[in-house]
């Protein structure tokens, strides 16, 4: 029951490789224009520069500059462009350079493409894919860092996932290609460099499916994003210290998967709730939210703990930037302090 | 680069005489359409709000009159006249009004969100210059499934401050995509007119930055809308890439339902009534014989009875049930 | 302390007469106007038209066009020139016509107005204000109905008002104009005809404390904007069931007045959270996460429970437009379950 | 109404010898700073990301060399350049980047936002486009304060294509604001070449679409900037209302610390190099007599001193306390 999870499972007997978060993307996006001639790329330099981060690399050379369009700078235009292409049959993947562009798009996405469906009594489906680059570290400052998934997990009609792995980073884009409805990626830019193994194959993780990727039984620690490998870590300290943390990568935060959320923290009667946007309104507050109006109300040993980025936007000094998102040993002290508490 | 002229926009044969006496029967189911629609607003059968196009009803059929069923059209808050022009049923339409399950949009949606996918009308907007990148990405769908259709995306003049119409003008004349811009400049913005909300309020003019044919035409006199929009289309449709044509026209009603019209004058309102181009085009037809009195008043008993049966079907038609508020935000209803 | 306090309060002494929400914010903008020539508002049809809620009316003929400008439709380049002459030394009041069309200016009121102070090292200051009618109710549908508050509320840098009365919302107003940083001020478009007593002078309502509005010992009940009118209904009713319900009317939402909440909850154990935003990510989740996360925890008697928005968005059909948005009979069958429970 | 021509734009005077000494000097500055900088990115003592300006200096001081203390200017993720010709002090400005509490932004704000509230630089930008309305905002509230002043706001090729540009445009240029637009058109917005993000790839034209004088000028050529831009001033100082200026130009550099180059060839940017607008203008001064080859190499090395003692400075400036991160969100502290 102790024993750590490897944190990425493929298909049942599926061969996987080791390869980088980006490259699992990039394979997804070239599997998807592979296999179905209505998708498309658009976004700002993905074609011959290969993206900002390079997860489009030669996939203009291989489907064409009809297929991997370069859009000009105009993102509320781009998004806009993507939701009519949906609506008229084709199955756009959108890139933001940096989702902090998304601000000035936020009409489409959130006036368009997440109503739709249900302002046109369910006659209409708008199949869009945003791939959404996000997070701090990069030294980037105020505006290229920021993590804005809780507004558009706040928005009826969107889904919003935030794969922590390789293996999900795939399987979650190749579900939201499916999918009859648009779906918002969140990936963390210190992510794309990360590894791991993933099957060769075309595969979905379901969307809205949370997972525990270490069982443990003194304290449940949701995390996101690029938060589950530094609760995966700080659980590990913890474990020196005795303690068992429960590690649960939420991986959908729009549908919340609330019943994996409240049979864990049933079981660890302790919760914590880690990510790296903005603690305010975060969807750690969310998940907190549900918890206390929830039957595992009641069997809550401590207060429910939340950390995620400090009230600030993300400052450009090292020392700043560092200090302005979760740290492994913020995780590792917050559980500490939570379970003894209890004891 | 040369740039494409107004003169590309000019070519279009005109309407034969069933087509003449199908757009005048648009027209006349546009204006009735809303007279009835306002009434029952007045009587507190419709909530909410609506802008009425009366006045506007020939660059609405004018431009879809060429229009095929595979085409699209994009519309606006100001898009019941759009909408009936691309060939909806206005049962259906009243019955979206007075929010009933037989409605385009089963009640959701209302005046602001009339659309008809199946019919190509692709919705109405509540957001000003929401259409435009939407027509244009319908466009590029278009080109990348080797269809021959065109959309046809109609925007006020107010639209042309947003940002959305520049990006999206862009990058229709960038990939010449199979577009049709179409203004009605009806002189006002809500209560900010063209002179006092654009640097240069003359709308036809900035296609020369986007590398497409521009055209400034009467948009109250059907044949000029038709001419420019035909070319516009036929020129789609061959590959040659957008166009813009602004339509002059004005409406004769306020903004919305809650107007004092304190920005303009009676005078200016009563100048362009008798600019109204419904007595124009029935006057056109009277005077090249294409269709007599008898045959006008034949085709207004049509469209009043067509008006009614569609308000008993609206008034008919059941309303919503409450505990199915959620229903339809996702394909197979998969809430959070 | 039953007793039903009146929801609205002037200064000291001061005498008020009954006027509407709409006629509080006028005076508001006419006494600024009137104080300090820097001040000035823009927005769309704000002019002649009075703008669409007729609460701008007659300024314009009072302070003339330079004073009360309306501006073209372009709501991203209205926000960025309020951010800019914010810079420059003006203090302006930006109308948005409805609060949905800020989704085109999300880039310049989150990347820059909020930021600019804290990115350049506290050396710039963006006294911007900016009003946002929203809400439900009029029949208007999906994109001129929503309550996107909780967006703004998780952006640091900016403060976040929703005042209930017309009291409030003057003197919120007045508070936000004063203020050297940037207020978003969320207005409920029922509100506007709404009456009741405000003070002749100029009076300041400070941003960032909440009000009880009806004291009680058996459940508090924290309502925003308009939902603060039917908690004080649904109180109301609940007294006539023997239930004795607090009502808190939290008027600011950043910052967030943790203090009064935490005291009321462990004075009555129960806690409900009530806003016309949708439900998930909405401020009731701060809310119940702060609280969650407080003293108050131990003392709680029940689940946090909140009532927010259907997960969907607003439908045009009254009937369904109703069903969307809190009623004052879900207020009391909430607060009446949760008293109930623990009895 | 009548259009202004872009001959409004062609008749400042040039600058006399100290200017031009002066001009000279700051281009030279604008270069060695961010040599320099490069140099202190490669050694990982600056994080983050930066764009550098070189080959572009000739735009940046000529656009400036006519502002006066009062004016202000708004400017670019490549704004290095842009804060130095408004006369920043380098010391401050590589503490920024070094991340420093002596930088111009406390070590807050990096080379994406190095800001001088102080000396008229309302801030770099992270945001293409972001500055536009900002400029056109403060050239408003200029005209409120009855203050002679004016903005120049800077932006490249690609936020021509955003709608945050047509929106400020088409404001400036109905209030008739005192703003001149410049747009650095090196030819790419990252990768894409304006052929491929533009309709119509002729920035200048677009001022006919906002009703003010639009000028293309060799961005490399200091005189020639420095001739529009102080036409444009001059100009806007005396309430005639905004302009734009294209100045066509090249980056050596590639778009950031980590484009790869893929989208252009080496004869191009060989080309360019041939271009370079510092030689050309000394050359231009000693053709003219103005400065010799001994009081260039002076101005060198008064250069290179500046540079070394500015690096001493932030190298020795105090990194900031992270306890203090939340600081400085909200005048006098107050967070949620
Ligand atoms: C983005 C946005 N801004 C403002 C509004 C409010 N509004 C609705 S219609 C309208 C005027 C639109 O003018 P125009 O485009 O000329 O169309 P018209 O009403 O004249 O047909 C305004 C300001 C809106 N719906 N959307
Ligand atoms: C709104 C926005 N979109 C995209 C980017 C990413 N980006 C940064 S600079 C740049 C290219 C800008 O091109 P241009 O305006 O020509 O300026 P240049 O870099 O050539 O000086 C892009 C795409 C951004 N910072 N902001
Ligand atoms: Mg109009
Ligand atoms: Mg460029």
């Amino acid at each position: 029951m102790n024993a750590i999870v490897s944190i990425d499972t493929g298909p049942e007997g599926a061969a996987c490789r080791d390869i980088s978060y980006a490259d699992a993307i990039h394979e997804a996006l070239r599997s998807a224009l592979e296999a179905d001639e209505r998708v498309f790329l658009l976004g700002e330099d993905i074609g011959v520069y290969g993206g900002a981060f390079q997860v489009t690399r030669d996939l203009v050379h291989r489907f064409g500059e009809g297929r991997v369009i370069d859009t000009p700078i105009a993102e509320l235009g781009a998004a806009g462009v993507a939701v009519g292409a949906a609506l008229a049959g084709s199955r756009p993947v959108l890139e933001f350079q940096f989702s902090d562009f998304a601000t000035l798009a936020m009409e489409q996405i959130v006036n368009q493409a997440a109503k739709l469906r249900y302002m046109l009594g369910g006659n209409a489906s708008v199949p869009l894919v945003i791939r959404m680059p996000a997070g701090a570290g990069t030294g980037a400052a105020a505006q290229h860092s920021q993590s804005l998934e809780a507004w558009f997990a706040h928005v009826p009609g969107l889904k919003v996932v935030q794969p922590a792995t390789p293996h999900d980073a795939k399987g979650l884009l190749l579900a939201a290609i499916d999918d009859p409805d648009p779906v918002v990626i969140f990936e963390h830019k210190l992510l794309y460099k990360t590894t791991g193994p993933v099957p060769a194959e075309a595969y979905r993780v379901p969307i809205g499916k949370a997972a525990i990727r270490r069982p443990g039984r003194d304290i449940t620690i949701v995390a996101t994003g690029i938060m589950v490998h530094r609760a995966l870590e700080a659980a590990e300290r913890l474990a020196g210290r005795g303690h068992d943390a429960e590690v649960i990568d939420l991986r959908s935060l729009r549908p919340l998967d609330t019943a994996t959320l409240i049979d864990s923290v049933t079981r660890t009667t302790r919760l914590l709730c880690v990510h790296e946007s903005v603690k305010m309104l975060g969807i750690g507050a969310e998940i907190s939210a549900a918890i206390a109006e929830s039957a595992a109300f009641d069997r809550l040993d401590a207060p429910i703990r939340r950390l995620g980025g400090a009230d600030c936007p993300i400052p450009y000094a090292p020392g700043l930037e560092r200090a302005a998102v979760p740290q492994v040993e913020d995780i590792e002290a917050a559980a500490a302090r939570l379970i003894e508490r209890g004891e | 680069m040369d740039q494409p002229t107004a003169d590309t926009l000019t070519q279009a044969p005109p309407p034969d005489a069933a087509r003449q006496r199908e757009a005048l029967r648009r027209m006349l189911l546009i204006r009735r359409f809303e007279e009835a629609a306002e009434e029952a607003y007045m009587r507190g059968a419709i909530h909410g709000t609506m802008h009425l196009s009366i006045g506007q009803e020939a660059s609405a059929v004018g431009a879809c009159l060429d229009l095929e069923t595979g085409d699209y059209i994009t519309s606006t808050h100001r898009g019941h006249g759009h909408c009936i022009a691309k060939g909806a049923d206005v049962a259906r339409m009243f019955a979206e009004f007075f929010g009933r399950e037989t409605g385009y949009c089963r009640g959701r949606g209302g005046s602001m969100h009339i659309a008809d996918i199946a019919g190509g009308n692709l919705g109405a907007n509540g957001i000003v210059g929401g259409g435009l990148p939407i027509a244009t990405g319908a466009a590029l769908a278009i080109r990348q499934q080797r269809r021959a259709a065109v959309v046809m995306c109609f925007f006020g003049d107010g639209a042309v401050n947003e940002g959305a119409f520049h990006e999206a003008l862009n990058m229709a004349g960038l990939w010449k995509l199979p577009v049709i811009f179409v203004c009605e400049n009806n002189k006002y913005g809500m209560s900010v007119s063209t002179e006092r909300s654009m640097a240069v309020p003359r709308v036809a003019e900035r296609a020369r930055a986007y590398g497409m044919p521009g055209v400034r035409v009467d948009g109250n006199d059907l044949f000029a809308v038709h001419r420019a929009a035909g070319a516009a289309i036929a020129r789609a449709r061959a590959g040659g890439g957008p166009s813009l044509i602004e339509a002059e026209t004005y409406r004769l009603r306020g903004h919305s339902r809650s107007d004092r019209n304190r920005y303009r004058s009676k005078e200016e309102i009563e100048h362009w009534r008798g600019l109204d181009p419904i007595p124009r085009l029935e006057r056109a037809m009277r005077d090249a014989g294409v269709l007599d009195a008898a045959g006008i008043a034949a085709l207004r008993a049509e469209v009043e009875a067509e008006i009614a049966a569609a308000i008993a079907f609206a008034e008919g038609s059941p309303v919503p049930d409450p505990g199915e508020v959620t229903r339809d935000v996702y394909e197979g209803g998969i809430a959070a």
